[in-house]
């Protein structure tokens, strides 16, 4: 071993030695799908669809973004669809009043503080996350539609127009709705891998007990990934906002799930201490691919949730290939 | 010697790229016990998996009263009669002790097609086993509750309780007393005497010398010896292990210098542990020292109140206690490490707040400690990247003491800290506890090997149900015997 | 002085995020009101176990009489039987039910509204097109019938081809998401139906993102406000306005004359009204 | 310690000894809900309404205990509301053609097909639970629309009147719907607590290494758990039917959730290995009765959600105090 090689991120050298196969499930089956269906239907790689499919996958990809935080830290967040419903109706209800900054202000600060929420209770009070945040799904939803009556948030004249145009503007000629995600996911992946705070993220998730006699202070590293979560919740509910062009009181439903099976697609272990960022967002194209093939292909939508479920299953199987050599069982 | 009960020839076991065991052949007869032993990582747990059916030899094969057998899983293998007492403890803590016990084998009623267990079986059986190993609990309580050593002797009387002709123990006095080893040893020359064929594996030579019948030293996955009894002595059985003479442990140096660490002086628990010394702590099982040790690291039930270095602190988490300089090596290694991250991950994690650069890592700095602390403390394989679930029994502990090392603490807290460790490494660790105590620190050490303690320590106190009972002083002379009077052994 | 002791009756909704329901509850509680009668409220979301325990709860309470929005013309044919049992009358409003023991039912009919749209848009057309149909949850009979009215219609025009068909939930994220891969798959769309305002809001925008305004019509359904707006904008060909708040006043009404004892047709129809550009300065809300 | 003493079991023994609180949270947190409802509203204790409310946790109890299989197991099941949906609808199907009897076994079968399909990806393939249910989840769905093109199955005429007075009739002036989970409870509770399956399972989820070292036949366990859940959702399924007069395709959505919830509130962990069958079912009261509560005092539909959310959080927090001292940090 010379001294050089010590420089390189083991990480970065670990995925270089394992890059053929293992560790990249998630990106081999989005490429087999995205050539599958371009082989299907010369429509999939024209420009204009490339950009749909970005566009429809930002929003979940800043959601699962949030999730990864709070599976790698071992937990889990049923929550995030109701918080971005909630955040979107918030963000729209305050700029109305108050303007573009405050709206989206309070928005991400709703999810946030949702997060803080559910973090408290989980980490402090040690209830289990998943009756906690399918507590607050619930609650959240019933508080999005006492504040909003039930009806979609755009006023007498509709949201701002800034605002609205926001929603479907490009800069570069690239969609901000894309930039949000893709700046989050390099500031985002920074913080889990460059600074300490990321690496007791991982060491709280991957051995709670262990870390906590390293001296991590385990519950508000576990608290502050759902405070992530909650706020990353928020930036996604603001974006639906901007997309739908209104605070959408049902905005979010199923979200939950989605975002969990792109952050295991990407190969996080819900037991905790596994995840990356980047291969969570490969997992959100998988499902959003997945829909987008299918509509182009017109597929009957009873059958679309068959390929869905099909899909879902083998991609986690093929998943599973990665790790099969290093469990025993 | 009589045919062998079970045997393996030429097997061979590949861990990715590691070679586990290379062309092995091993065998032991019916009323025979035979001891393993070798070096961490040497290969005797993977060589007693493939005999346990947990996994199957890349070449070679395994006899069964000289019939080939290829156990898919360890319930083929017990189906043949061969039980084994695993290395890491394999326990389902929620479930009661005698159902722990009996798992894989409950003692059923039949009424017809329909079997249900017979719960006074059960329990009768469970205390009868247990009453060979002398100890006594409640079978209905659960596991969960016990301590780990007292789990030891669950998992012990588990493999009793089947009747069995190859029954293997991968290191079952690891975290045992003198006189459960005792108890052990009268149970297994008893089953011996009926015929059974033991394996045997142990770190501790002494022992290995004092019970087997022959003895195999495995050395990197190769037969480095087969000795029969009376030709071998346990320094013998060091130099075949390691290739060498293996050090004798150090000798602690003077004591006596500024107290670093002091507990209030609330009566009975109140001792001081000053710069330069090692202070031991000795007690029988369920006495209270793993406690103790992990109410001064500040993650007891309570704050601790401690005066560290002459000050006053208050310790309510192990973070005080690691900012005030304090380490602690667990009892379990599962509690010191984090098994599915790498090496430096592990190494750097109570580090990591002297690694921050305005908020990021310092990977660079990082990775010159981690190059340096593994060298020190000779972790091998040298590969920072490597996950910790994948080390030597040995190399993990070293692992959980560079952690500590790397940050230069004060005071170090060991919690049995070379249980299950091989001679060489343990002989690694008490030099590396001396280096920490030359250097001006001082290390408080629960071994539940008494003769440890006595070569080591300075002063050791004597623990019963969490209360320091005596202080022995190494000035006055410490040894084993008075040791085990004094903790009422 | 004869409301002394005030009567109460049962509200059971379908759902209760929809703004369809939530315009119906209003005309339900503001008719009550004035009848000096209180309302307690159910709703099932869309779960048909959760409608029947929801009416048990209500006869359990002590209601006189029940309007239902059923979600299912089967599947809930327990809370109807429950009721009879009690000898509370039961009014299905909006959906319906095949339950003997429906008392009334104040219907829409809807595959006349799915022919309806289905003829305006071929009107328009020219007879002449490719048209996506954004239907409904799939499973729930109105949007069944809607979709059916609709396809029997287009299927009389040669020139009229349906070549996407799909079901999904009432959000306008799904209509925004599903009119993009539409217009990928079929860039020459003339039409999308959709079952919903919000649908078609959703549909649109992405409609209006592809520079397709004026060139593919967006229909909907209800006429809700913001649909209306966008009608006017021309944004939206047309919807359909049902009046939900109206359509909860007359279920009221109907109710207190069969509780009066006066006689009552078992179906009473609401009128839906076609809104265009047209038409639809007259309906927008006045600011 | 008597001999006497060992005959009782000892699962009994801690119960008792510990009866005062821990353990019993779940209990005493329904007995909390019911009198404070019956003090806010006298018709909560009226023998219509306490039928009602039998009735109405009857399916959901089903669920539920097979849900304790699973979780106790070690796993997880999101797809039992699609495999009620299927069992219900299949149920139907083959009722119209080849009576009662044929129709209630080819539901259950079904339901057990698909658990059995559950159980073999993630037992022997090592697929995460989650995502291998959610895909099934989806899945199913999507065939129980293709088998009856989305239209509720009820034939020309409806199901056989026999069936469908089933889903109302009496035995002894109780339900038949509540007979169902009564006498399954009975043989179930024997079946986990009694017989060395049972123990397996427990073993197996509280230590699946333990289990599969000590010869138990770990993944046959598993697998076991998943069939058990299916088959029973099949069950309910097929009660369903009868409630709701007709197989319905879009039946039984959120059911896995609510399950879920319920084994959580009555104490099991989701780490496996522990759970109890009548607890469980104690969790399902809990969730119904709040339900019928808050329609009994005509709370508003925004506030129930509020409402529920909180009180699942409460109990789950409540059911914490028990294993607080467990838990070390
Ligand atoms: N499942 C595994 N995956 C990868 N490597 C393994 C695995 N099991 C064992 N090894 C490696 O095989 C070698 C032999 O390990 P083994 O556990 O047999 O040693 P041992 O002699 O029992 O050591 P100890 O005294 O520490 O228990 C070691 O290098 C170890 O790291
Ligand atoms: N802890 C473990 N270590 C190594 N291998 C394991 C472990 N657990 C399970 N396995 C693998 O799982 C396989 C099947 O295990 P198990 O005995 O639980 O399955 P089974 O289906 O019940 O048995 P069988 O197929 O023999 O009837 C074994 O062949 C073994 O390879
Ligand atoms: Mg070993
Ligand atoms: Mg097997």
């Amino acid at each position: 071993m010379t001294k050089l090689s010590l420089r390189f991120d083991p990480r970065m050298k670990r995925t270089l030695n394992t890059w053929n196969l293992a560790g990249q499930m998630p990106l081999l089956s989005l490429i087999l799908l995205c050539a599958a269906t371009a082989v299907l239907t010369n429509r999939f790689l024209s420009p204009f669809n490339l950009t749909n499919i970005l566009v429809q996958s930002s929003i979940m990809a800043v959601i699962a973004m949030g999730m990864t935080f709070v599976i790698v830290g071992g937990g889990f967040d049923l929550s995030v669809g109701s918080t971005a419903a909630l955040s979107g109706c918030v963000a729209g209800m305050v700029m109305l009043e108050a303007g573009i900054a405050a709206g989206v202000a309070a928005g991400i600060l709703a999810g946030a503080a949702v997060g803080l929420a559910n973090g408290v209770v989980i980490a402090f009070l040690n209830v289990n996350p998943f009756i906690t945040t399918l507590g607050t799904m619930v609650l959240v939803r019933g508080v999005v539609f006492l504040i909003t009556g039930g009806a979609p948030v755009s006023g007498e004249s509709g949201l701002p127009s800034e605002f609205v145009a926001f929603g479907s503007g490009r800069f570069l000629g690239i969609h901000y709705l894309v930039w949000i995600p893709a700046v989050l996911l390099a500031v985002l992946s920074f913080v889990m891998h460059a600074t300490p705070y990321g690496r007791r993220i991982y060491a709280t998730g991957g051995g709670r007990e262990a870390a906590y006699l390293s001296g991590v202070a385990v519950r508000r590293v576990i608290a502050s990934t759902y405070v992530w979560c909650g706020g990353l919740a928020g930036v996604a509910g603001v974006m639906l906002a901007a997309r739908l062009q209104s605070g959408q009181p049902t905005a979010g439903e199923f979200y939950e799930l989605t975002a969990i099976a792109a952050v295991v697609l990407g190969g996080a272990s819900l037991q905790g201490g596994e995840g990356t960022l980047y291969k969570s967002v490969i997992g959100v194209f998988i499902m959003i691919v997945l829909g987008n093939a299918l509509n182009l292909l017109n597929v009957d939508s009873y059958w679309q949730r068959v390929a869905v479920g099909a899909v879902i299953i083998a991609a986690a199987a093929a998943e599973r290939l990665r790790s099969h050599r290093a469990s025993s069982q | 010697m009589a045919r062998p009960a079970v045997n393996a020839e030429g097997v061979s076991k590949r861990f990715g790229a590691t070679v586990a065991l290379d062309g092995v052949d091993f065998a032991v007869a019916c009323g025979e016990i035979h001891a393993v032993v070798g070096e961490n990582g040497a290969g005797k747990t993977t060589l007693i998996r493939i005999l346990g059916g947990v996994h199957r030899p890349d070449r070679g094969v395994v006899r069964v009263d000289g019939v080939e057998r290829h156990f898919v899983s360890p319930r083929d293998a017990i189906a043949a009669g061969i039980v084994t007492i695993p290395q890491e403890l394999r326990l389902v803590p929620a479930l009661s002790i005698a159902e722990n016990i009996a798992l894989g084998d409950l003692p059923v009623r039949r009424f017809g097609p329909l079997a249900l267990i017979d719960r006074t079986r059960m329990y009768e059986q469970a205390r009868e086993v247990l009453a060979e190993l002398d100890f006594a609990p409640d079978p209905r309580a659960a596991v969960a509750s016990l301590g780990f050593a007292e789990r030891q002797l669950v998992a012990i009387a588990k493999a009793l309780r089947r009747r069995c002709r190859v029954f293997i123990l991968d290191e079952p006095t690891a975290a045992l007393e003198q006189r459960e080893i005792t108890r052990l040893f009268s149970v297994l020359a008893r089953m011996q005497r009926q015929g059974t064929a033991i394996i045997y594996i142990s770190h501790r030579l002494d022992e290995v010398a004092a019970i087997g019948d022959r003895c195999t030293v495995l050395r990197d996955g190769r037969v480095a010896a087969l000795a029969t009894r009376g030709a071998f002595t346990a320094d013998d059985l060091a130099a075949a292990m390691t290739g060498g003479a293996a050090k004798q442990a150090v000798t602690a140096s003077l004591a006596g210098g500024d107290p670093l660490l002091d507990t209030r002086p609330d009566g009975t628990t109140h001792f001081r542990l000053r710069a330069h010394e090692v202070v031991g702590l000795a007690g029988l099982l369920g006495s209270g020292t793993d406690r103790m040790m992990r109410g001064l690291f500040g993650a007891g039930n309570e704050a601790a109140r401690v005066e560290v270095a002459g000050e006053q602190r208050r310790l309510a988490s192990p973070r005080d206690a690691i900012a005030a300089g304090i380490g602690m090596v667990p009892g379990e290694r599962s509690l010191g490490l984090i098994m599915n991250q790498s090496v430096r991950d592990n190494i750097l994690l109570p580090n990591l707040d002297t690694l921050s650069r305005m908020g990021y890592l310092d990977r660079d700095a990082g990775d010159r400690i981690v190059a340096e602390v593994m060298e020190l403390v000779d972790i091998r394989p040298r590969q920072p990247s490597l996950k910790v679930g994948a080390l030597s029994g040995g190399n993990q502990q070293k692992v959980i003491l560079a952690k500590w090392l790397a940050r230069r603490v004060a005071v170090l807290l060991l919690d049995d800290p070379t249980q299950g460790i091989d001679v060489a490494a343990k002989a690694q660790i008490h030099a590396l506890i001396g280096d920490v105590v030359a250097r001006g620190g001082g290390a408080l050490i629960y071994s539940s090997d008494l003769g440890e303690l006595a070569r080591l320590c300075d002063r050791v106190l004597a623990v019963r149900q969490g209360r320091v009972m005596a202080s022995l002083d190494r000035r006055a002379g410490i040894d084993e015997s008075k040791l085990r009077n004094a903790i009422g052994g | 002085a004869t409301a002394q002791q005030n009567v109460t009756i049962g509200v059971s909704l379908a759902q209760d995020d929809n703004p369809f329901y939530i315009a119906m509850l209003r005309g339900i509680r503001g008719r009550a009101q004035e009848l000096g009668w209180d309302v307690a409220t159910v709703s099932a979301n869309e779960d048909k176990l959760k409608q029947i325990n929801g009416v048990q709860d209500l006869i359990a309470r002590g209601v006189k009489g029940i309007l239902i929005s059923p979600i299912d013309a089967v599947g809930v044919n327990a809370a109807y039987d429950a009721a009879a049992a009690a000898k509370i009358p039961i009014v299905s409003v909006a959906r319906g039910s095949t339950s003997p023991n429906q008392t009334i039912h104040v219907a829409m009919d809807e595959k006349q509204i799915g022919r309806d749209i289905a003829e305006w848009t071929a009107r328009r057309l020219g007879g002449k097109g490719k048209v996506a149909l954004l239907m409904g949850p799939s499973g729930a009979p109105t949007f069944r019938n809607l979709g059916d009215g609709y396809s029997e219609v287009m299927a009389k025009y040669p020139g009229i081809e349906i070549v996407f068909r799909s079901d999904g939930p009432l959000t306008r994220e799904r209509g925004v998401k599903q009119a993009e891969d539409v217009l990928v798959a079929h860039p020459d769309l003339t039409a999308i139906y959709t079952a919903n305002d919000d649908v078609a809001l959703g549909a649109m925008q992405a409609v209006n993102a592809a520079n397709r305004k004026g060139k593919t019509l967006v229909t909907g359904m209800n006429g809700v406000p913001p649909a209306l707006r966008a009608v006017k904008e021309e944004n939206l060909a047309m919807t359909v306005e049902l009046n939900p708040g109206e359509w909860g006043r007359l279920g009221v009404d109907v109710l207190a004359a069969f509780l009066k004892g006066d006689k009552v047709e078992p179906r009473v129809f609401i009128k839906h009204v076609i809104i265009d550009g047209a038409n639809v300065d007259a309906k927008l809300p006045k600011t």
